[in-house]
């Protein structure tokens, strides 16, 4: 057992188990959490990290277990009960609506008179003793991620919770954003005596901000320890269960990879021209400039990332790429030909692949099968002028399966049954599968675990490597330190600097971030 | 192969195994139909008692009406074809993400255009049939087109949309029957009262039947309605082109993503529901469910009835046979039922009461099970609204 | 008789047929912001109509009519919301079902009884009642048709500012997230029901033993539908809401007035009017909308 | 369940082998006698179709019969239900109104081959040897009703009359325009409004159009409605209007109370064909015609006649009996 204080932990969990129909999501987990520390919780994707918290929140209902809030046991039938227990959390999803306003959801969730003064007052507050300052009046649905981010804190801080659970809260964070948060949390155990449950993916993230961290795998506890005592590739290793390489990978565990740099400029041969050329390229929205005058080129094989702040413009121009919404103004070439956008595939006709930023949302479709996701933009491939050949879509399913290591039950299991990595790979097959020219990849890592991501990686290089242009469309200062050869920054929906990764550091690109260097 | 995957896939195979296996859950569903059936059935005895009338005479009457002899067997048939074809239609469009519920008004439409045609166009039988038929479906389409284009240019909510619609498709074919330049039929006395209705469409306008009353008549209506669900069921799970609308159904941003023309395939399939719906509307003027005249209650509930199949079937075409069979059952026992004396509003509330009975337990296993994302959907579940498209206005 | 007499008889005529449309109206209005859209309110103002003319029959009273008739709104209310936000039947489905099931219970009732006429007492307001043109129109009317006064802003403020209307705001908007906060989803859309249920009951006695005094066979005639409509019209605003209701019944009192004043217009479209109204609403002002954005989608844990 | 085959055996052989007549009123020689009502309409309606019910039964009544009736038919199913109908034995198959001719086929199939039909008649129905036709001339006792409303306004010197009806039919616009060509038989100067509310069931709707027409000065109402009817009456009686009745004689009624019964109520018709079918003197395959001023039904009756009202509406009526008034032409000229 982990080392423990002697005083009676603040919360403690004793064999919670949690099943999803035939699905375990939590088997008999033990854990403890002291007041005044940050403990870590890791665990690859469907490890059961969000469904334990979930138990702990009073949203879903243990199926065996004991919680024991500062000694006592406790029920845990309601989030109310929970609230009341001095439990909050910050959701990994869905917990703002965004027809309402920020004091609004705010409120939600309390008991009582909705009081918008005190409200407001209490908003105020919170903001200013841990510096997130926030408009209370605007909806969420005009806020960036990282405003959200912050709207969440607050809401949960502002509840005075003694135990405090945050969901991977720095998956939509820049880096500056995550500190920033971190800061929080440091003053938030240390000066008040608070409890705090830290969930995330990124190693580097665990170890620098927790004091305690345990690992959960397959539902189960792998392993625990005080953070001083273990090291990334420990964790790592725990996580997965088996070994990964900690080299050039490293920023998949959110380190700055330690290997040489590659040099700037693009991959192809000299003279050729661009594979994707993005050229004026406008989307207003009620008024909103979303994207303003982006030109871009990526070049064969090169990999060109377009780093910044999320809310910034990346999503818009995704979804551009995507064929989801037409730009008010500019272009889009592939390989020197002019793409009408407003065609549905056409993009895709033209040899551009995209993995969009949110699977579930535009990547696959997930109760569709894998075989129907991996050849869905290949029908030609598949089907006759009327009629679809099964035989031969799962041909080619299985190849692409096989190429790309995807694992499933079988290639008829809906894309649901699929863990959130398989499925990434099932989007990244599809996307690179027929004559790609450009990927887009747009935040491909997101929600990843290492082990998916360190894949990711590698497939991603080796398209580049084979000649085609990789648009990597990232938050993650790692990442695109770690795959590009050039970087792009945009701010506010323009692009404020390019500059190859070679002549990029943090301190250049944060300026960029904040929009100074145009 | 990568472990990256915590997906057990043995655990995986299980679930996929049972899953298509008659598991507990179909049982379950079986036996709360049954339970419920019974419920209802109390229900409706206990009332029946109430008013004097008997619970197993009711009973009996409802299978006299329907299935205990050939006639019963033909007026059921009869019934079973609009409410398939209506049915199908739905499906169509729930496939594909949308939901039609102005089916009752797109087969009045589908009526006044295949009335008009029918009683304008001279033609030789066989001919007149099939274009009567034609522009019913394509009255039917051009309705449910107009919520299709009202969702497309601005964006309005297709279930309430082509709610209202029937509202004015009811006031439109009145106006058709009752004004003497448009349907209303024609009087042969100078005194004479033209009723609100249309004309009787030629007798040579009547689809074929098979067999004659008494014995059982199998009316070439049902052949096409049958024709048309089996055509659908394919079409959706097998062709390039039902690919594309399940996609659409399940999820819009990837399907326009891959090159579906989202917006103009979820337009198509609500036209293509209103064809079917019109469709429907032809075939109570030409076959002898009706009377082959349009008037204003021709659609007798066939939309809202069909819709309710499609419900229950879950949109699934092959499975809207049975249950629209059983649907035309109770309609005609219904009738059946009301001629032995009985109410015909308690009628009305047997069959209202058979109907939640036959919805309810599938929902309520799944509820039970606490999970209905384990079961693989053919058809997306249906919502009001309509996934919004980013697409391109 | 001069126009402006006319004009305020056909103002009254409009104002009496508004009413039980702005009751059931403002119940419809607070269930849709909740995300649950129920046809069923035609069940709920028919099934009330009948038992406050019942009800007022048996006691004497018209006012324990009208109480009679919240009451089994209520009870639709109830029934809908727990077949459609508990045991989650589609709710269209139930809605048709429950419609059918009133339309033959009430109508096969009446066939075995005989109910005396019963109607609530006008009110008029002093001095209000003598301003010309809109005195008698607003001023002096059934009672229970100024708790419209009462009930309108108190459906504004629950909605709009307590915290259960922004709960169910919350999972009109956005179930999953609601549900996340702790908010019983598919109990507050019960809930909302149930408010529904009332008013439209509300709506529907008033109907019964305000207006007419009397009950007969489906004698809301599709008003439900129109309510619905109202809503739509209103953008998913209770004020513009409100005066959906007032412009639906205007017409009707203008497509009854005007050919005593010599006037004549076509019968179907007039009557078709409404909807068509809607629609146009719909066509014409959809960026105002704020049509909530999970209306009528069921909620279940952990679908999204 | 064959009832030809359980006719057959009951039928006494002795009966005298004359099948081309059936023999009334147990027309199918099972010992029982059941009439079946299919009505196009409400049966509960308290007014034009539920009187056609109302006296099947009060008749069935006296005589031990038993009446199965159903209502609200659509056209369309009428076939059907006719044929069911039959399939339960019935004597009698009687339509309660010319919607359901449809129907009519019917009685030459053999699922109805013992049995009598009996259909208010309307001039496109083709003749069945084996129904009863039934036909009156709205014309008539709508301007007999005119008529009487004339007298009444002549007395109070009114000159605006109202027709409330439901839809705008060819039937309700006829009706009014008979109703307006009675009136002016008295009143040449008399003007008439036309207000349909859209449904005859609407009391509410019913009640604003007459309010309205009220509120114009307009002091007799002919609330031509169905389930409204009352309604209306009710606050036509308020405002001070005279009121007509929809087709039966409700001059007892105090609430609403009535100035003018007009009487063509189906049931009437019907309760005279059934005396007939209860004597097996009913005959098949014609029509009866009912006439103003000659038979009982159609009437218009004025519930408190003053001075010559009552003798002058008489006359009237026997001349429309008598031919000396043509009903039509008259409609014509003055409607
Ligand atoms: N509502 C649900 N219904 C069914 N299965 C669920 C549900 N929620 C979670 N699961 C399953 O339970 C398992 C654990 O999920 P959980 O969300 O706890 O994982 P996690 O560790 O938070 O993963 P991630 O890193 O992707 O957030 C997964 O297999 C998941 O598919
Ligand atoms: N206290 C009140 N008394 C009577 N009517 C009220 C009251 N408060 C609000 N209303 C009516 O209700 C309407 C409010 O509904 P609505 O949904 O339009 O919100 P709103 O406050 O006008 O929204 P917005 O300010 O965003 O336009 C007001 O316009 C008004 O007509
Ligand atoms: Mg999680
Ligand atoms: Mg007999």
């Amino acid at each position: 057992m982990t080392p423990t204080t002697s005083a009676v932990p603040i919360l403690e969990l004793r064999g919670i188990t949690k099943s999803y129909g035939s699905v375990k999501a939590c088997a008999g987990v033990d854990l403890k959490v002291d007041a005044g520390e940050i403990h870590g919780l890791l665990g690859e994707n469907g490890a059961g990290k969000s469904s334990l918290m979930k138990v702990l929140l009073g949203l879903v209902r243990r199926d065996a277990g004991t919680v024991l809030v500062r000694g006592e046991e406790v029920a845990l039938d309601s989030p109310q009960e929970a609230a009341e227990l001095g439990i909050g959390m910050v959701h990994q999803h869905f917990s703002l609506i965004n027809g309402l306003t920020v004091w609004e959801n705010v409120a939600l969730g309390d008991n009582g008179k909705v009081n918008k003064q005190a409200i407001r007052t209490d908003i105020a507050e919170v903001s200013a003793r841990y510096g997130l300052p926030i408009d209370p009046d605007a909806r969420v649905g005009t806020l960036s991620a990282g405003e959200r981010q912050r709207v969440e804190v607050v809401k949960c801080l502002r509840r005075n919770p003694q135990i405090l659970i945050l969901d991977e809260p720095t998956s939509v964070l820049t880096q500056a954003e995550s500190e920033e948060l971190f800061a929080v949390l440091g003053r938030v155990v240390q000066e008040e005596g608070r409890a705090v449950i830290l969930i995330s993916h990124k190693l580097a993230e665990i170890a620098q901000a927790t004091d305690r961290v345990t690992v959960l795998r397959r539902g189960r506890i792998a392993f625990r320890a005080v953070t001083a005592e273990t090291t990334p590739q420990l964790l790592a290793r725990q996580m997965v269960g088996r070994e990964v390489s900690l080299g050039e990978e490293a920023a998949a565990l959110g380190l700055v990879p330690t290997g040489e740099r590659r040099k700037g400029g693009g991959g192809g041969p000299e003279g050729q021209p661009p594979v994707l050329r993005l050229a004026g390229l406008t989307v207003e929205q009620g008024g909103v400039r979303l994207l303003a005058d982006v030109d871009l080129t990526v070049g064969p094989g090169e990999i060109v990332a377009l780093y910044g702040v999320e809310g910034n413009g990346q999503a818009t121009l995704g979804d551009v790429l995507a064929g989801l919404i037409p730009p008010t103004a500019g272009t889009v070439e592939v390989t020197g030909n002019r793409v009408d956008v407003t065609r549905p595939g056409a993009l895709s006709k033209a040899g551009l692949g995209i993995v969009p930023e949110d699977r579930h949302h535009s990547g696959v479709v997930l109760d569709m099968s894998v075989a129907e996701n991996l050849t869905m933009k290949s029908l030609d491939k598949v089907s006759g002028r009327f009629l679809l050949r099964r035989r031969a879509m799962l041909a080619e399913a299985r190849r692409l399966a096989g190429e790309f290591n995807i694992v499933t039950p079988s290639l008829d299991a809906p894309v649901r049954s699929l863990s959130g990595g398989n499925q990434q790979r099932v989007v990244l097959a599809r996307e690179l599968s027929g004559h790609t020219l450009v990927l887009v990849a747009a935040q491909p890592t997101h929600g990843l675990d290492v082990g998916a991501i360190e894949d990711m990686y590698a497939r991603l290089r080796a398209a580049a490597a084979e000649g085609v242009g990789v648009l990597l469309i990232s938050t993650e200062f790692e990442e695109v330190m770690a795959l590009a050869t050039r970087i792009a920054v945009i701010s506010s929906g323009r692009i404020t600097g390019a500059l190859p990764v070679s002549e990029a550091t943090p301190e250049r690109l944060g300026m960029l971030v904040g929009g100074e260097a145009a | 192969m990568s472990a990256a995957s915590l997906s057990d896939p043995d655990d995986l195979g299980r679930r996929l195994l049972a899953r298509l296996r008659p598991g507990r859950r179909d049982w379950m569903t079986a036996g709360l139909t049954l339970a419920l059936i019974g419920v209802a059935g109390g229900v409706s005895a206990l009332l029946l008692t109430l008013t004097g009338a008997s619970p197993s005479a009711s009973l009996a009457a409802i299978w006299t009406g329907s299935l205990a002899n050939t006639t019963g067997w033909t007026t059921t048939l009869l019934n079973t074809a609009p409410l398939l074809l209506v049915a199908v239609g739905a499906c169509v469009c729930a496939s594909a993400g949308t939901f039609n519920i102005g089916q009752e008004g797109q087969v009045l439409i589908g009526g006044l255009a295949g009335a008009w045609v029918g009683l304008r166009l001279a033609m030789p039988g066989p001919m007149l049939v099939a274009v009567v038929l034609v522009a019913a479906a394509v009255g039917g389409a051009a309705w449910a087109a107009l919520s299709a284009l009202m969702l497309r240019f601005r964006g309005v909510n297709v279930p309430v949309s082509t709610l209202l619609m029937t509202f004015l498709a009811i006031q439109l074919v009145t106006f058709a029957v009752s004004t003497p330049w448009v349907l209303q039929e024609s009087v042969q006395g100078a005194g004479d009262i033209a009723d609100a209705q249309s004309n009787a469409l030629p007798a040579h306008a009547q689809l074929a039947g098979f067999g004659h009353y008494p014995s059982l008549q199998l009316n070439t209506g049902l052949f096409l309605a049958l024709v048309a669900t089996v055509a659908v069921a394919l079409l959706l799970s097998r062709s390039r082109w039902g690919f594309k609308v399940r996609m659409v159904g399940l999820n819009p941003r990837t399907a326009q993503h891959a090159g579906v023309r989202v917006a103009a395939l979820g337009g198509l399939t609500l036209a293509l529901s209103g064809a079917f719906a019109g469709l429907a509307g032809g075939l109570l003027l030409t076959s002898p469910v009706s009377t082959n005249r349009l008037q204003a209650g021709l659609s007798d509930n066939v939309g809202w009835d069909g819709l309710l199949v499609a419900l229950v079937a879950r949109n699934r075409p092959m499975a809207a046979i049975p249950v629209s069979f059983v649907f035309a059952v109770l309609r005609a026992g219904g009738d059946f039922l009301s001629a032995t004396g009985v109410p015909s509003y308690l009628v009305d509330i047997v069959k209202a009461l058979l109907v939640l009975a036959f919805v309810a337990p599938p929902v309520l296993v799944d509820l039970f099970h606490g999970r209905r994302g384990a079961t693989p959907r053919a058809a997306p579940a249906v919502s009001v609204v309509p996934a919004k498209t980013e697409a391109a206005a | 008789m001069s126009v402006l007499d006319s004009t305020s008889t056909i103002l009254a005529s409009g104002v009496r047929l508004t009413v039980p449309l702005a009751f059931a109206a403002c119940g419809e209005y607070l269930a849709e912001r909740a995300g649950a859209m129920n046809i069923s309110v035609e069940a709920m103002m028919l099934s009330a109509a009948f038992t406050s003319v019942a009800t007022a029959s048996a006691t004497g009273s018209a006012t324990v009519g009208l109480m009679a008739g919240v009451l089994t709104g209520l009870v639709v209310g109830f029934v809908h919301g727990n077949l459609s936000h508990r045991a989650q039947i589609n709710t269209f489905v139930v809605g048709l079902v429950l419609n059918a099931l009133v339309l033959g219970l009430t109508s096969y009732l009446i066939t075995t009884e005989q109910f005396a006429s019963h109607q609530v007492g006008v009110l008029s307001i002093p001095l209000l009642e003598d301003i010309p043109l809109i005195g008698k129109p607003l001023f002096s009317e059934r009672w229970p048709a100024y708790l419209l006064i009462l009930l309108v802003p108190l459906t504004w403020w629950l909605v709009e500012r307590s915290r259960w209307g922004l709960e169910l705001r919350a999972v009109g908007e956005n179930p999953q997230a609601a549900d996340v906060t702790g908010i019983k989803v598919n109990a507050r859309r019960r809930q909302a029901l149930l408010w529904c249920g009332a008013l439209a009951g509300l709506g529907g006695a008033y109907l019964a033993v305000g207006e007419v005094g009397s009950f007969n066979q489906n004698m809301t005639a599709g008003r439900g539908y129109l309510v619905i409509a109202a809503v739509i019209f209103g953008a998913w605003r209770l004020g513009r809401t409100m005066l959906g209701c007032l412009v639906f019944g205007l017409s009707d009192a203008m497509r009854l007035a005007l050919p005593a004043l010599g006037v004549t217009l076509n019968a179907q479209l007039l009557v078709a009017a409404p909807y068509l109204l809607a629609l146009l609403a719909m066509l014409l002002f959809t960026t105002q909308h704020r049509e909530p954005a999970a209306l009528g989608r069921p909620f279940e844990r952990g679908s999204t | 369940a064959g009832n030809a085959a359980t006719a057959s055996k009951a039928t006494p052989a002795a009966s005298g082998g004359s099948d081309s007549r059936l023999k009334e009123p147990d027309v199918n020689g099972d010992g029982k006698v059941v009439v079946g009502v299919l009505s196009p309409g409400d049966i509960n309606d308290r007014g034009y179709y539920q009187s056609f019910v109302d006296s099947a039964e009060a008749f069935a009544e006296e005589k031990g019969w038993t009446i199965i009736k159903r209502g609200s038919v659509a056209p369309s199913d009428a076939l059907t239900a006719a044929r069911a109908m039959c399939q339960q034995n019935v004597d009698m198959v009687a339509l309660g109104a010319s919607e359901l001719k449809t129907a009519t086929p019917a009685s030459e199939e053999p699922v109805c081959g013992k049995t009598v039909w009996y259909l208010p008649s309307s001039s496109d129905t083709d003749v069945h040897p084996r129904v009863l036709l039934s036909a009156d001339d709205p014309n008539q006792s709508l301007l007999a009703a005119g008529y009487a409303a004339g007298l009444k306004m002549k007395a109070a010197g009114y000159t605006k009359a109202g027709f409330i009806t439901g839809n705008k039919a060819d039937f309700s616009v006829n009706a009014a325009t008979a109703f307006l060509a009675g009136i002016r038989e008295v009143v040449p100067k008399a003007t008439m409004t036309s207000t349909y509310t859209g449904d005859f069931n609407d009391s509410a709707k019913a009640k604003e159009a007459t309010q309205a027409q009220i509120s114009q000065g307009i002091k007799v109402i002919y609330p031509y409605l169905g389930g409204a009817t009352d309604a209306a009456a009710q606050m036509a009686n308020e405002g001070g209007a005279l009121t007509l009745t929809p087709g039966t004689d409700r001059c007892d009624s105090t609430s609403p109370k009535y100035d003018i019964s007009v009487i063509f109520s189906p049931g009437d018709y019907f309760r005279a064909a059934l005396e007939e079918f209860a004597k097996d003197n009913l005959k098949m395959g014609t029509t009866r015609v009912w006439k103003l001023g000659v038979d009982p039904y159609p009437s218009v009756k004025i519930c408190r006649p003053k001075g010559d009202e009552a003798q002058r509406l008489d006359q009237f009526m026997k001349k429309i009996g008598t031919d000396k008034i043509d009903p039509a032409a008259e409609v014509k000229r003055l409607g």
